[in-house]
């Protein structure tokens, strides 16, 4: 990890980081190319490939068709010819066309193929809530890919952890889900809708390198430390658990998962042994949401250690709901409830 | 020469913004040029009609040729009317976003033409599967104004329970399906409808739209491959309007040949009618209805039109194409040329024109004060309560568990 | 429920039961249809709908072509006019190409539509390992389905739950998607390759009423009771989980669960809190699969009364593969050595 | 006469078990009647190629017409080999599934030209994205015998390493894509795969199959949209084998138009072709070749054939089609079309073809045998281990532990 704070450090949004992690791999890999819906030219409906094809070249970054199937289909058949392509899907709502491409193809090709072939591909896709996008634009369906053996699942929450993890998946030679919260996009948002927005500038985890680097996938980082609870949380979850644990006042350890495929069961392990209380935090739906696979894997590590039972602070089991953003959002408040129940003597 | 290696080729418009806009690759026939084959001539003999384009209203606002459609002035009024509504309320609604009022528009303007004609032409037990751009369906057919404004506004009055975002109405009583985000997959469930109604021994047709950018995706073929094998009596229509957000229709294969060929390759008819042009659109309409109620199944109808404005209130479309493109466009506006030809036939002229736009403004105006009245989002919404309803036909515990968490009881 | 043993009742295979139950729908509502791939002329791969076509007609009964997305499209469409499809997607494996239309459209339409539109479709599909089918006619995706609120997933273990449960699937005013585990379509499975195959002849479950009768959704089954853990599974691993009680000499209470959406969450819960401990079998793939859920669930609401921690007994997390069914397959064996774990003193 | 209701239409074969076969709707021009135009004619003047047959072998075994390719005898020869010792390894493996030494095998008896063909005809550096019915590309690069039988038994020499259901082999080397039991999604790879080759300047080719029937599936217009937008070097095939399992190809449309004609809507060539001639075959090829290689892109090709035996091990075709059809089928065995040419050309005599048979017969039994030392499907399999590597590129905890739990270390 490069040090911060030196010449070549800017604060950028996570877009600008995003953008310049494609800029850097664009620039050092010929193997590497982007497509995708409206990211050539105009640059992404969330300006993330801003500019990238008037530097790079249309070859290099343009636009698809409105065919998820095809542009991951397209991306398997580049990427068994020896390229590295990166894909963006307009909202991850729409990945679901090409569900099937993930699921059975590139999740599978190497094994199948006895190793002959394989999908180093790239699937960015701005997911989550918190911009009242309505049903279709506010999804989070990590838990489906989490299921899908063969596939990781890339989650960051920071625009230095952004662009490093999009290098890491990049360059890695699995296919990858790279799921980009979008509600965090400008600026951290901590689940308070009546709290003035804060964008990127001045905060720590937005400075951010020039050039290469990477933040491995499968390591989680501990956003605080505590010694009471902890919290699993990812993405735009990181900021709203923080605000959580400030409003409980309880001494909280915070994971960011970072990735929830490859996942870092040590980190969560060691931290709810030793705080002996765990509470998951996520936007989908509850229901066979990947929080359930969290708390299944720490009561079957952990069981001896528990003084109270795992919580899921979860998206409600309806669809995304418009007029009830804040009401469906699952926000600080609740998290602080759940610290609060976890928290009272048996 | 010796074969020296491939290169990828990636389409771009022929003109981007700083450009003059040019229209020139386009080759539009003029009114009356395109023949009309008889309803029922077996598709295998109609396959150049898809690079035909037929059009009525000539440049200076005859109804000529032969897919000129007898419709009496008072129908062509109706369509006039309903056009304009549908633009005055986009703008107005346009601007209540811009107002803050909701978080999200999306207008159909200078598309107008396609769905008013087919709203008045269907029946009241056909069904229509729309996209976001085919308000004037509704405008056409009196939907209330105040609704639509609930909807738009997710009021405690959203006739959608404020579950849905803005303008992705659903309205059964008006033969308007229910609109979602996702694009395409409405378009099978039109021919669903369709064998539905010929499995019944009915007579209701369904209608189906997409977006020519909308056509590459898979739902889109397989959809044609059913309403083909099937012959399902319905009329799937393509509105090119020549974007797809920022995309120009090359990225859907605009630059290989015309929307309305796709329909060769499943032994269907595909029209290409010039959708500005009210009285093309009638015809075309009819024509396909015709078909259908003969036995021989669906049409595919490839609207060439132009969306005038951004694709929705999230973009600005002077980033991505030439600002004048919109005023240079070879086909006009529909709402101009239906007026043009309404008061050349001596049925319409300034005065009623200006009364109109008028009274459709207090409409307007009204519906949004009444709705405002309710409320705008995030000042008026729904009980908690529908936020767990209609997930399932009953709650199961889950639901009525965390509608308890919620507090929402 | 009708009498047992009554004159009408004859002992039918599970495809007998399905097929009992189409013809019984079919017969008595003229607005059920059903049609798939080669279901029509044929009666289907594994002959569901065998003699169906010539006694209901083309129209009732009918071939698709390969296009899931559009059969669940079209089906989608003909219940918002009006009728009761039911299809068949050919293997559980080939639903993925139209999970949108699922997850998108049928499970959203009437909550997204304010209750204008809904989509009372039956999605008939053969699931699940056993029979060397290799990486695409194995595997389980229960736990896809279940994380997409507004859709109901049932899973019958034996003939006369097949019947009941499709009738009611059918009737239902919600989609459903039926899965059906193939191996024990002709005969009930114990997990043990090498004893010899059993038909369902005999089969108490298998004593199916002629005519209509429904099971309900969301009513879970005790299929042993028992005192000292509970063991939770659907499909073919109830019969293994049979055999697992059996071989590990342990008290379990076993619970069929036959739908997991609805899930007899009452029953699952009442029955650990007796035994205070609790096992879960499921084919599909452990990571985020549905015992994920399952341990969530009893984890959360009978945290006091755990005297082990709860295990899944899953399908490895690889593909499943064709060489070593055997080896992947999640037997009785696993399954007592599992029961033997969670009686161990801590 | 007032319009009374819709009816549903369900399409039906001509012909069913118990009635005697008929291909009297099959118009089949004679050899030599189809035009062949120059590869680098604009695809807009192909519109009339799909509703033809390109022929070369007439009744009599002669080659002729415009499709008629320069092909020296030694490479026909080649090409006879190569579909013979197809045909023999099915019968053969076929056998041994009837006797439980694995778990299933399909046949492609009646296709084999069409993959040996192309598969003579690509260079080494093409890639094929094979269905399970192109058995005949690898047996034309001399696929080592005794891999495949280790494949289908998938024992512990199996080079799939036990993964992959009997006969979805994958071969990089043969270029040979990896294949799988989903229907389609290949087909986009292809294009992928040609995108690729034409972004670095390559001059590989991408050859796509598809089944007729899965021709329904959205990938396959997903991937011929991008084949046309970007121009992709490839070639995009259909073998039309009449059958689905048990669906007639009416199912996936074939009674409404050709499935060559599905090129007109995306502006591409569509060639129909008589896929049981092993010149014809390689004519069309050949074609798309010189085609792509002229900067044309794409061209999608179907071949005109028939499934002579059942779908696979799990069917029995006498249940859905007549049992004499196979024999009926008007465009001959392509085995014997071929040979009966290279005899009239005087390359080929009955002596020399049965001592070919019996040599091929030889090296197969030799090559089951070899397998078999090593075991069938339950006597031999790799290690277990196999079952946890290639999920990942690198094990993570979950792998490792599993594997563990399963004793497999
Ligand atoms: C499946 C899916 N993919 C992508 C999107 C994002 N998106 C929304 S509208 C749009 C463009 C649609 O263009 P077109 O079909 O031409 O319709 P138009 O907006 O021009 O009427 C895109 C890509 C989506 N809504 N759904
Ligand atoms: C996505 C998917 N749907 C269904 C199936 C089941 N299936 C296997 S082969 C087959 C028929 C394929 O027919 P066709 O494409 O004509 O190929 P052919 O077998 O005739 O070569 C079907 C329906 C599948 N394998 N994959
Ligand atoms: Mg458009
Ligand atoms: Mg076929």
């Amino acid at each position: 990890m490069p040090e911060k704070g030196t010449a070549a450090n800017s604060s950028m949004s996570m877009i600008q980081a995003l953008n310049s992690a494609l800029d850097t791999m664009l620039g050092q890999d010929p193997d590497t190319l982007i497509f995708g819906q409206d990211i050539g030219y105009f640059g992404g409906v969330f300006r993330v490939t801003e500019g990238l094809q008037a530097k790079h070249g249309a070859k290099r970054c343009f636009d698809a068709p409105i065919a998820e199937s095809a542009i991951i289909g397209a991306a398997i058949g580049m990427a068994a010819y020896g390229l590295r392509p990166v894909v963006e899907i307009q909202f991850a709502d729409y990945i679901l066309p090409a569900f099937d491409q993930l699921v059975s193809e590139a999740a599978r090709l190497r094994y199948r193929s006895g190793g002959q072939f394989w999908a180093p591909i790239t699937v960015r896709t701005p997911y989550g809530g918190g911009i009242f996008g309505g049903q279709t634009h506010s999804q989070s369906p990590e838990a489906l890919f989490a299921h899908v053996t063969g596939l990781k699942t890339v989650i960051p929450s920071n625009p230095y952890d952004a662009k490093g993890l999009l290098i890491a998946s990049i360059e890695d030679e699995d296919p990858v889900i790279f799921l980009e919260p979008k509600r965090i996009y400008n600026g951290p948002f901590d689940g308070r809708p009546d709290v003035a927005l804060k964008s990127w500038a001045g905060h720590p985890l937005a400075e951010v390198p020039a050039g290469h680097y990477t933040v491995p996938l499968g390591q989680a980082a501990i956003r605080r430390e505590g010694n009471d609870v902890t919290v699993l949380a990812y993405g735009t979850m990181v900021h709203v658990a923080a605000a959580g644990i400030e409003q409980s006042g309880i001494d909280a350890e915070l994971i960011d998962l970072r990735s929830i495929v490859p996942l870092d069961i040590e980190t969560i392990v060691e931290s709810v042994k030793k705080t002996g209380r765990c509470v998951i935090l996520h936007e989908a739906t509850r229901f066979s949401g990947f929080g359930a696979e969290l708390s299944a894997l720490v009561q079957e590590r952990c069981f001896y250690h528990l003084e109270a039972p795992i919580e899921r602070v979860c998206g409600w089991d309806t669809p995304y709901p418009h007029a009830f953003e804040w009401d469906y959002f699952p926000g600080p408040g609740r998290l602080a409830a759940a610290l609060a129940r976890v928290m009272e003597p048996a | 020469m010796p074969f020296r290696g491939f290169e990828l080729h990636i389409p771009a418009p022929e003109r981007r913004p700083g450009e003059r806009p040019s229209f020139d690759h386009l080759k539009i026939p003029p009114a009356g040029a395109t023949p009309r084959p008889s309803p029922s001539t077996p598709a295998h003999e109609l396959r150049e009609l898809p690079y035909g384009l037929a059009r009525v209203l000539d440049d200076a606002g005859n109804a000529v040729g032969p897919w000129k459609p007898d419709i009496d002035p008072e129908t062509l009024r109706r369509g006039l009317k309903a056009m304009l509504l549908t633009r005055i309320f986009d703008e107005r609604l346009f601007r209540a976003h811009r107002q803050g009022k909701t978080s999200f528009y999306m207008k159909s303007t200078g598309e107008e033409a396609v769905s008013t004609a087919q709203s008045l032409l269907l029946g009241a037990s056909d069904m229509c599967f729309p996209t976001y751009r085919v308000l004037g369906w509704l405008m056409a057919r009196d939907y209330p104004l105040t609704d639509l404004v609930n909807q738009i506004y997710s009021n405690a009055r959203d006739p959608l329970r404020g579950r849905q975002l803005p303008i992705l109405y659903s309205a059964r009583d008006y033969g308007f399906y229910s609109i979602s985000g996702n694009l395409g997959t409405r378009f099978a469930h039109a021919v669903g409808w369709a064998m539905a109604s010929a499995y019944r021994g009915d007579s209701n047709i369904a209608l189906g739209y997409i977006g020519e950018g909308s056509t590459a995706e898979g739902d889109f073929h397989e959809t044609l491959t059913f309403a083909s094998v099937y012959h399902a009596p319905c009329i799937l229509c393509i509105t090119n309007n020549q974007w797809a957000i920022s995309s120009y229709s090359g990225i859907a294969g605009a630059d290989e040949t015309t929307f309305a060929a796709k329909a060769i390759g499943y032994g269907l008819p595909g029209l290409r009618v010039d959708g500005n042009d009210f009285l093309a659109v009638w015809a075309a309409t009819q024509w396909s209805i015709e078909r259908a109620q003969a036995g021989l199944g669906a049409t595919l109808i490839e609207f060439f039109t132009y969306r005038m404005e951004g694709h929705s209130t999230s973009d600005d479309p002077t980033r991505y194409r030439p600002s004048d493109e919109p005023v240079e466009w070879p086909l006009g506006d529909p709402i101009e040329r239906l007026r043009q030809h309404l008061t050349l036939i001596a049925e319409w002229d300034d005065a009623r024109h200006a009364a109109l736009v008028a009274d459709l403004s207090e409409q307007v105006s009204a519906a949004v004060k009444d709705a405002e009245a309710v409320g705008t989002l995030g000042k008026s919404k729904p009980p908690v309560t529908e936020m767990f309803e209609g997930v399932f036909s009953r709650p199961d515990w889950r639901l009525i568990e965390q509608r308890r968490e919620a507090g929402a009881e």
